[in-house]
């Protein structure tokens, strides 16, 4: 029995429609796939499970901070007091020199954390995953937009929502197999 | 359709190979820097051969020689030098003068040709070490040489890194003060070798680079 | 000589097993046996290899000595005195050595001609001894010969006919007494002594005079106005290095209200001396008999017109009277003594004598003494040219000379040397004329030889060997004594028998004390009572307006252009054409290398429609040379002065095809000034080698200068280039010793002695014309020339110009790897083993005196040449920077010395090797807490300043304003801004006088 | 009136084959050509950096005192050309400039292309290249450290961080477009592969929310990156006291130089590029116009910067400053690069003011070839004839490169062209989900307005 049921729309503007109509029904567990972040989709979404606004900005803040905090520190340590050599009449640990590395250590670090953000919370590095090879889903990469329903909400019956994905407009509907 | 591109079991594939490609780039960085404290690489505990089988444990501790007796110009050179053959005929022509061991000293002796003996310990080209200040200001021996009186073959045992130097020279009294210079005193020369944490860093002409690169 | 003990000579020990005597090695075998003896020392010359974790050091071995020698201890230099020799007059000198291997030159402190300085000759002497191209042994016409077999041949004759011999001038006493042996043996001996820098006018002026050759022994210690003509008696002249300090003990200033000795110069191109001279006049050489004449005539209450009718209508001839007569007040007014230069012809030395008669100068401010060197006026060149020519010499001897390069063309020596039956050649080196010899003898370097020599003032100089011959040789002394018929000539054994010919303990002790001083105390020759001898009619004679060969005072060769020659200041008369640091050498005025140049004013430039680089024809006594052109500024109009010593063919690849040989256009008879036939253009061009190609201040004050009445009436005129600039940065290491170095460039004459020193002592590779060309030369110590007023009249500065050791050194900041810091006595210190070659610290160094290794220098330097280095001085790599160090390992061997004693550095314990080297003292060194040195009370000085101060680097090397002593007849006007305004003016990439 | 970002309203399916297709539709001769000619020169220049290793750094016309010449220009020449890519990609995203969409994957390829060539100069300039990782503090048995007072550490974290932040930003943009490559390319050996790269990338809405969070804030990160990184680089010469260096103007000055020789290098490369692939409905003189607008913008941050330099040189009343900037760059020696930045910086920007110009894209490509060569000359004059006449006039000397400098030049840019020319076969070069973003926008505004084609955008 298939975990989830995934519906296809023409346009990202049917999508949200159905987003909506589904909610009313009273689904909760809904996930949408398409080729580019549609606004409309987002809005619909919001309420929904897993749709709270993202918190990686904060993480790449808090290593972007760290980061640089570190870079200074390492500054200080190895320039100020393992091996304090005088150079050019300058006082060992001279805090106005160290502020570029301390910068850019700082953008480097939170963009790492960006990056890798991105990558775990979109559970990503990854080659396949429940949905690929679903028939016609490549099409959300393209032009398709689709719709996905766990079977894990409690509203979730496979032919009472396959019926109101078919209501809402849905252009076809797919049950992925389960993986092996 | 086509079937699906990769298979469910890839995704383990895929995220251990990039696991390992990290893994070995970063080990083209930590490796080296291990390699470099290795004994290997600082030739520490390598027991040369050596023309002679001379054993230092024989003279010093049965004789009771002091370091200085032959290397004399450790008192007043950079070198602590190698003795000259004469130095080892000294003796050597009042005792053991039939000594097979000593053959190629007498060699060396009546024919002019120096011995050539293989270097325990080096120093790269542009590092100025002077024993004369060292033992001047009571450095033991041993707290660079280890106790040599104890080894049948001389081997390196500090690994003569500069940070090894930095150590004593930042913290300059630690081998101060000594009362006899050769003394064998290989127990407290450990205690040393643990380096008291150093307060104030601040360079002095002891840690100065030109100290020791010119 | 703080730096270690003098000690034993190597008298009478035994070979140096690691140098068998007499080996005849090629140079890789000699790398190997250097090898082992750096191992044996801990020494490091192996370069900088890759040091960084990857590399596994190799394991070495160490070959101790066999036998024991009290006195060599591994790693501790020791200082044997001996001597240099040039033309006969000796220096004294201590030569570092190393394992037995020398490698530096030091002065002698008690020799009179030295007085611990040196020329740049003498350093350079070291580098001599490890020339690759050294003969490796005898040849008996190109076939390797057995040389003890020749040497025991030579001893076998007797009664040689036709025997002819040919030396430079020597003033060895065994030599003369081998000479008068020869002459019992061979009765027809005959010796030319001679060189192309010949003395032998100078002995005939005083035999003209006193009726005896005699050499003047100048007192300029106590002479308050010296009149030099043609006389650079700072740098080329034989006791050029001893009258320096002389000279400076009155010419250097030390505070506002004290007197200073005046100096004039009448010259034909900038010279060392000129540079110093409060009135430098430029005239061509031979005028300058007319303006001795004058001279005399001046200082005899005379008119001058008689001797200089034709000048009173130009405004040069003007100009030339007024310089006379204010010369001339001053001559008779205060402590006065003229000088004449060596190549002007014995006239205007009678004149200069009779002058110094007439001021009283003589018996105070010059004396005379017999001449140190054998038959000054014996035979010379011209005498053997005429016996060749004769075909009356049967067996020919050269030693050290090289006539077929150097001899006038007139004379026909190539002519007819050929054709002598038996020609026997000794040098240290193959060359030209030995090729056409029939036995080549090598000589031995004197750093490898037992002998003895006279100093200037007669003094008897030790000659002892530091190593063991690196090639067979013999000694000129003992290639003597063999034609005297010893058949195994011992040097040795001849200075001990004349010198210490007692056996006993106390014999040996006293030769092995007489050694170490490196002289025999006492044996300067007695003075010699000097009487005029001169009738009337001959004095009216030498007054007169001269005849030919100079006619006129302006006078007939007015429309020809005169050449003028002298002695390369880098290779002298082309003897050192083989030593790279001499070839290499900047020269004082136009810091030309690797090579010489027609050098010419810029007035006679136009006229020939030429520029700098260009190649002109000159021809002139029967030969023809190509030369490019060098506009030189204080040049006199219508003569091209030209350098000797260039353009050889045989000397090795270092020497060989280096410059032009301008010997061909000398005659006999004028060797030195002589009418040029020809000069034309021949459109080619030659980039010469220079250092510097702008001489001009632009006004932005960085050699500073000031008459000596400016200097009283505002002392402190300096003040804007020593008053510290407001900063942010507190002091560094406030409560350690800083080191410190002060430099006079009142009495620095540019002679490039610090330049040569500082490279031998510390491994300051060469790297040829073309990296020359390119900017990439590595001198640690240059001296920079500024020029001030105009082209025709300019004042020189020199300013030796070395790492600065700021306090807030820009270069510091700037480099990534702590490969440049400072340390707490003050020391800008650079760690070549750390160093990546970012080059940041070289741009952003203001004073310029950061040098890199564009490549591996050390590896394109003759293996032989690296037995030279210093073994306590790292041996850089590619791709490092490099500069000077203040002689760091010298004072951290003084370091070591006093911890291991427990005390404190003694002022005066460390002297780096610019100080000294240098002549006339103008460099002083030493701890700024040790205020009773030299160092630290010239700092205290009114006029002392710091170039660039307004940079705020707080640089530990200061200058002491160069203070001129103008006459009041001849007032001179300083013109602060005489180069910014000209500069603005024109293109900035050819600045007024600098269009190179 | 403005000209439209969008020419045309394209399906999604049409657009994706469009912009996805260059990755698969098969080039003609031309392309091989093109790759033989850069693949050459790239390789020459590989040979000229194994020669300059092995004989050292000599070989090139640096000396004392132009210690620094061809390989620092060219470092700074190539890191200021890539700053464009940043600009167009965060900061104008910042300012929500719609026309960036189709120009700024592009511009992105082009920053890190070029930050490639400008990274092989600062280890390959050292003098012992082999000790570079002095720069960086690994725990070092020598106990000695790098020293971050210099700007050379300074410059090494700044272009480390300035690559790998603009690679980050690239790819995370390039991870819808891989996926979509990975599901429509035609073959299954490019799908495998696309998919390699794309992560798993799936399209997801939440996945969508915290990529756009996150591109947010690289966007954020990368724009003040873009200005720290040149002033660190005008710092190598800033905290120098060098005169003609030792300038406070030089941050800004040099930022917006980068800027300005970025554009130019992006007009260099669009122009062609848009015509080979037929894509004018996609790049469209909107495009150029702006991109012209703003190097005459940052053309004259440029000459104001020249001019207060002289003024602050004239008002110093330094004379060695003076001296640099009023005599020795216009008529001292390589005065040439000194008019060759005047012309080309100055001057040459001027013509933008004419809207014909702007528009003409023969003017617009040949004005910006002569910009890459104004900037050039600009570091050349900047650097070497800085160096040339320092303080003390008997160390002035003067430098010309060797054919080593020369072809190290030439082959960093067919290194570049090589790099970039793989790009465009390899990777969609415009941002597909940016472009259906754009284009399904355009759409609804469409829907709103009807008299489409008259509207303004952006």
């Amino acid at each position: 029995m298939a975990d989830r049921i995934l519906a296809q729309y023409e346009h990202e503007e049917a999508l949200a429609a159905a987003i909506r109509r589904m909610r009313a029904k009273g689904y909760r567990a809904l996930e949408a796939y398409l080729p580019f972040p549609a606004i409309e989709v987002e809005d619909a979404l919001i309420g929904s499970a897993p749709s709270a606004p993202s918190r990686l900005p904060y993480l790449c803040f808090l290593f972007g901070m760290l980061a640089a905090g570190v870079a200074y520190a390492l500054q200080w340590l190895l320039n100020g007091y393992l091996y304090p050599l005088v150079v050019g009449g300058r006082p060992p640990h001279f805090p106005l020199a160290f502020v570029p590395i301390t910068f850019e250590m700082g953008v480097l670090f939170a963009s790492f954390a960006a990056f890798i953000g991105v990558l775990w919370r979109g559970r990503l590095v990854r080659l396949t995953d429940d949905v690929q090879g679903t028939p016609g889903f490549e099409s959300a990469t393209r032009d398709r937009f689709w719709l996905e329903i766990l079977a894990a909400d409690p509203a979730f019956d496979p032919d009472r929502t396959r019926a109101d994905l078919v209501e809402t407009g849905a252009l076809r509907i797919e049950l992925p197999e389960v993986g092996p | 359709m086509t079937p699906r591109l990769y298979p469910p079991w890839s995704n383990l594939v895929y995220r251990g190979a990039l696991v390992l490609l990290f893994a070995g780039a970063a080990s083209l960085v930590i490796v080296p820097m291990l390699y470099v404290r290795t004994p290997y690489n600082t030739s520490q505990f390598q027991p040369w051969s050596q023309p002679v089988e001379f054993d230092h444990r024989h003279h010093v501790r049965d004789d009771g020689i002091e370091c200085l007796y032959c290397h004399s110009s450790a008192e007043r050179s950079a070198s602590a030098g190698v003795p000259p053959t004469a130095v080892c005929m000294g003796c050597h022509s009042q005792v053991w003068q039939q000594s097979p061991l000593l053959e190629v000293v007498r060699r060396s002796y009546f024919s002019g040709q120096p011995i050539s003996w293989r270097r325990v310990h080096q120093l790269p080209g542009f590092v100025y070490f002077d024993h004369s200040v060292h033992i001047a200001h009571g450095f033991p021996c041993e707290r660079c040489h280890g106790d040599v009186g104890r080894m049948a073959r001389v081997t390196q045992v500090a690994p003569l890194t500069m940070n090894w130097c930095l150590d004593c020279h930042r913290d300059f009294q630690a081998g101060v003060g000594s009362e006899r210079v050769t003394d064998n005193a290989w127990t407290s020369s450990m205690r040393m070798l643990f380096k008291r944490v150093a307060s104030d860093r601040r360079v002095t002409l002891l840690t100065t680079c030109t100290t020791c690169h010119r | 000589m703080n730096r270690s003990d003098r000690s034993l000579p190597l008298a009478a020990v035994d070979p140096d097993p690691e140098f068998p005597p007499g080996v005849d090695q090629p140079p890789a075998e000699l790398d190997r046996r250097r090898m082992i003896q750096l191992l044996a020392a801990g020494a490091a010359l192996a370069g900088l290899g890759p040091i960084a974790g990857c590399m596994k050091k190799p394991s070495d071995r160490i070959m101790p000595r066999v036998d024991q020698r009290p006195e060599l201890t591994p790693g501790v230099a020791l200082d044997y005195a001996t001597a240099t020799v040039m033309d006969g007059y000796a220096t004294g000198v201590l030569v570092t050595t190393h394992e037995a291997r020398p490698t530096k030159v030091e002065g002698n402190p008690d020799h009179p001609a030295s007085l611990g300085a040196t020329s740049v000759f003498d350093q350079a002497s070291v580098l001599q001894l490890y020339d690759p191209d050294r003969a490796t042994g005898a040849l008996d016409r190109g076939t390797p010969a057995e040389l003890a077999t020749l040497v025991r041949q030579i001893a076998g004759r007797e009664r040689i006919e036709g025997l002819w011999f040919l030396l430079h001038p020597q003033s060895s006493p065994l030599i003369e007494d081998a000479i008068a042996r020869i002459r019992a043996r061979h009765p027809g001996a005959r010796f030319a002594f001679d060189t192309p820098v010949s003395r032998r006018a100078v002995f005939e002026g005083s035999r003209l005079v006193f009726g005896r050759p005699l050499e003047p022994q100048y007192r300029f210690d106590r002479t308050d106005a010296i009149v030099a003509l043609d006389a650079d008696f700072l740098a080329a002249m034989p006791n050029a290095v001893r009258w320096s300090r002389d000279f400076a003990a009155r010419r250097r200033i030390a505070a506002p209200q004290a007197d200073m000795s005046r100096l004039y110069v009448a010259e034909p191109h900038p010279t060392p001396t000129g540079s110093l001279a409060d009135h430098a006049l430029a005239v061509r050489g031979s005028e300058l008999r007319a303006i001795a004449a004058a001279l005399l005539a001046a200082v005899e209450g005379r008119a001058i017109e008689r001797a200089l009718p034709a000048a009173s209508a130009g405004a040069e001839g003007e100009g030339a009277r007024r310089w006379i007569a204010a010369a001339a007040r001053d001559l008779r007014t205060r402590r006065g003594l003229v000088v004449v230069g060596d190549r002007q012809p014995r006239e205007v030395h009678a004149l200069g004598h009779l002058i110094n008669q007439a001021i009283g100068a003589v018996g105070s401010t010059v004396v005379f003494t017999r001449p140190a060197v054998i038959e000054p006026l014996g035979d010379d060149l011209a005498a053997l040219a005429a016996a060749l020519a004769a075909g009356r010499v049967q067996t020919l001897v050269i030693a050290e000379a090289n006539p077929l390069y150097t001899a006038p063309p007139d004379l026909g020596v190539a002519v007819h040397l050929p054709r002598v039956p038996e020609r026997i050649y000794a040098d240290l080196a193959e060359n030209e004329t030995s090729r056409a010899c029939h036995w080549f003898l090598p000589l031995a370097h004197a750093m490898e030889s037992w002998g003895d020599a006279r100093g200037y003032d007669g003094t008897v100089t030790f000659i002892q060997p530091l190593i063991q011959p690196l090639h067979a040789g013999i000694t000129l002394l003992e290639l003597l004594s063999a034609f005297a018929g010893d058949p195994e000539p011992d040097g040795h054994r001849a200075v001990r028998a004349r010198y210490a010919p007692g056996t006993g303990d106390e014999a040996t002790a006293a030769w092995q004390a007489a050694l170490q001083r490196g002289l025999v105390t006492g044996s300067a020759f007695a003075l010699e009572v000097a009487a005029v001898r001169l009738g009337d009619a001959e004095r009216a004679t030498l007054a007169a307006p001269p005849g030919d060969p100079a006619p006129g005072p302006m006078g007939q060769m007015r429309g020809q252009i005169e050449l003028v020659f002298e002695p390369s200041p880098a290779v002298y008369d082309g003897r050192f054409s083989a030593i790279p640091w001499l070839q290499e050498l900047p020269k004082p005025f136009d810091k030309l290398t690797w090579g010489n140049a027609a050098r010419m004013s810029r007035a006679t430039a136009a006229q020939l429609g030429v520029g700098d680089h260009d190649v002109v024809r000159i021809v002139a006594g029967g030969g023809a040379v190509t030369v490019p052109v060098l506009i030189l500024p204080g040049h006199v109009d219508r003569c091209v002065s030209l350098e000797l010593g260039y353009g050889r063919w045989a000397a090795g690849p270092v020497g060989d095809g280096v410059g032009s040989n301008v010997y061909s256009l000398r005659t006999s008879d004028r060797p030195w000034f002589a009418p040029a036939a020809g000069i034309a253009a021949t459109g080619e061009r030659h980039r010469l080698a220079i250092t510097q190609e702008h001489q001009r201040q632009h006004g932005r004050q960085i050699a500073l200068e000031a008459t000596l009445d400016e200097y009283r009436r505002d002392p402190d005129f300096t003040r804007e280039r020593w008053q510290s600039e407001p900063t942010m940065l507190a002091p560094q290491f406030e409560s350690f010793f800083h080191w410190g170095m002060t430099i006079d460039t009142t009495i620095c004459s540019g002679c490039n002695a610090c330049v040569i020193a500082c490279q031998a002592e510390n491994n300051v590779p060469t790297v040829g014309a073309d990296q020359v060309r390119r900017n990439r030369e590595m001198h640690w110590l240059r001296i920079d020339l500024y020029r001030e007023g105009g082209d025709d009249d300019p004042r020189f500065i020199h300013q030796p110009m070395l790492c600065q050791h700021c306090a807030n050194a820009p270069c510091e900041y700037v480099c990534p790897t702590y490969a440049t810091q400072h340390s707490p006595d003050g020391l800008n210190e650079m760690i070549y083993n750390r160093c990546i070659g970012t080059r940041f610290c070289s741009n952003n160094c203001p004073y310029k005196v950061r040098r890199f290794n564009w490549f591996d220098f050390t590896e394109d330097t003759a293996r032989t040449r690296q037995l030279q280095y210093n073994p306590n001085v790292t041996v850089r790599s590619r791709g490092v920077m490099e500069k000077c160090t203040y002689c760091v390992q010298r004072i951290r061997a003084a370091d070591i010395a006093a911890r291991k004693q427990r005390r404190d550095i003694r002022p005066g314990e460390v002297v780096t090797a610019c100080q000294q080297v240098c002549p006339t003292g103008a460099i002083q060194f030493g701890r700024l807490d040790h205020d009773r040195t030299l160092n630290v009370q010239w700092r205290g000085e009114h006029r002392h300043y710091a170039v660039l101060n307004q940079l705020g680097t707080r640089p530990s090397t200061v200058y002491l304003a160069k203070i001129w002593n103008p006459s009041s007849d001849l007032p001179v006007r300083l013109d602060e801004d005489t180069g910014a305004t000209e500069g603005g003016a024109q293109d900035p990439a050819k600045p007024p006088g600098a269009e190179r | 009136m403005s000209e439209p970002l969008l020419i045309g309203r394209p399906s999604d399916a049409a657009l994706g084959d469009e912009l996805l297709g260059t990755t698969w539709r098969a080039g003609g001769a031309g392309w091989k050509i093109a790759f033989a000619i850069t693949g050459a020169l790239t390789a020459l220049l590989f040979a000229l950096i194994t020669y300059t290793v092995v004989k050292g750094i000599g070989v090139w016309g640096t000396n004392i005192p132009v210690g620094w010449a061809f390989a620092i220009i060219n470092f700074v020449w190539w890191i200021g050309i890539g700053h464009a890519g940043t600009f167009i990609s965060a900061i104008l995203y910042l300012f929500e400039q719609g026309w960036r969409t189709s120009i700024n994957r592009f511009s992105e390829a082009m920053t890190l292309c070029a930050v490639l060539q400008a990274a092989i100069f600062p280890v390959l300039h050292l003098g012992r290249p082999w000790f570079a990782y002095w720069l960086f503090p690994y725990p070092s048995v020598m106990e000695v450290w790098p020293q971050t007072k210099s700007a050379l550490p300074w410059d090494a974290a700044a272009v480390s961080t300035y690559f790998t932040v603009s690679l980050l930003f690239w790819y995370l943009g390039l991870l819808p477009d891989l996926a979509s490559l990975r599901d429509s390319a035609p073959t299954r050996r490019r799908r495998v592969i696309y998919g390699l790269l794309a992560l798993g990338w799936n399209g997801k809405a939440v996945t969508w929310r915290h990529y756009k969070a996150v591109y947010l804030v690289l966007a954020g990160l990368a724009a003040p990156l873009v200005l720290s990184v040149h002033s660190v680089v005008s710092s190598d010469f800033a905290i120098a006291l060098v005169p003609g260096w030792h300038s406070t103007i030089f941050p800004p000055y040099f930022v917006a130089g980068a800027i300005f020789s970025g554009f130019a290098m992006v007009i260099t490369l669009v122009i062609p590029v848009r015509r080979v692939f037929g894509l004018h409905h996609v790049i469209t003189r909107k495009h150029l116009e702006n991109c012209a607008k703003l190097i005459l913008v940052t053309g004259w941050i440029v000459a104001y910067g020249y001019m207060i330099e002289w003024f602050l040189d004239w008002y110093s009343g330094d004379r060695a400053e003076m001296y640099q900037a009023f005599v020795a760059r216009p008529f001292g020696p390589n005065k040439i690069v000194f008019y060759l930045s005047m012309i080309c910086n100055v001057g040459v920007p001027q013509i933008f003011w004419w809207t014909r110009a702007r528009t003409s894209v023969w003017v617009l490509w040949i004005a910006s070839l002569l910009i890459n060569v104004g900037m050039w000359s600009e570091r050349m004059m900047i650097i070497v004839q800085s160096l040339q006449r320092e303080y003390l006039p008997s160390q002035w000397g003067d430098y010309s490169p060797t054919w080593v400098d020369i072809g190290i030049l030439i082959g960093t840019i067919g290194f570049f062209a090589l790099l970039f020319l793989a790009f465009l076969r390899l990777l969609p070069f415009i941002s597909l989900s940016e472009m259906r973003e754009m284009a399904h926008e355009l759409v609804k505004h469409d829907r709103r307005t009807p008299a489409h084609g008259e509207r303004h955008d952006g």
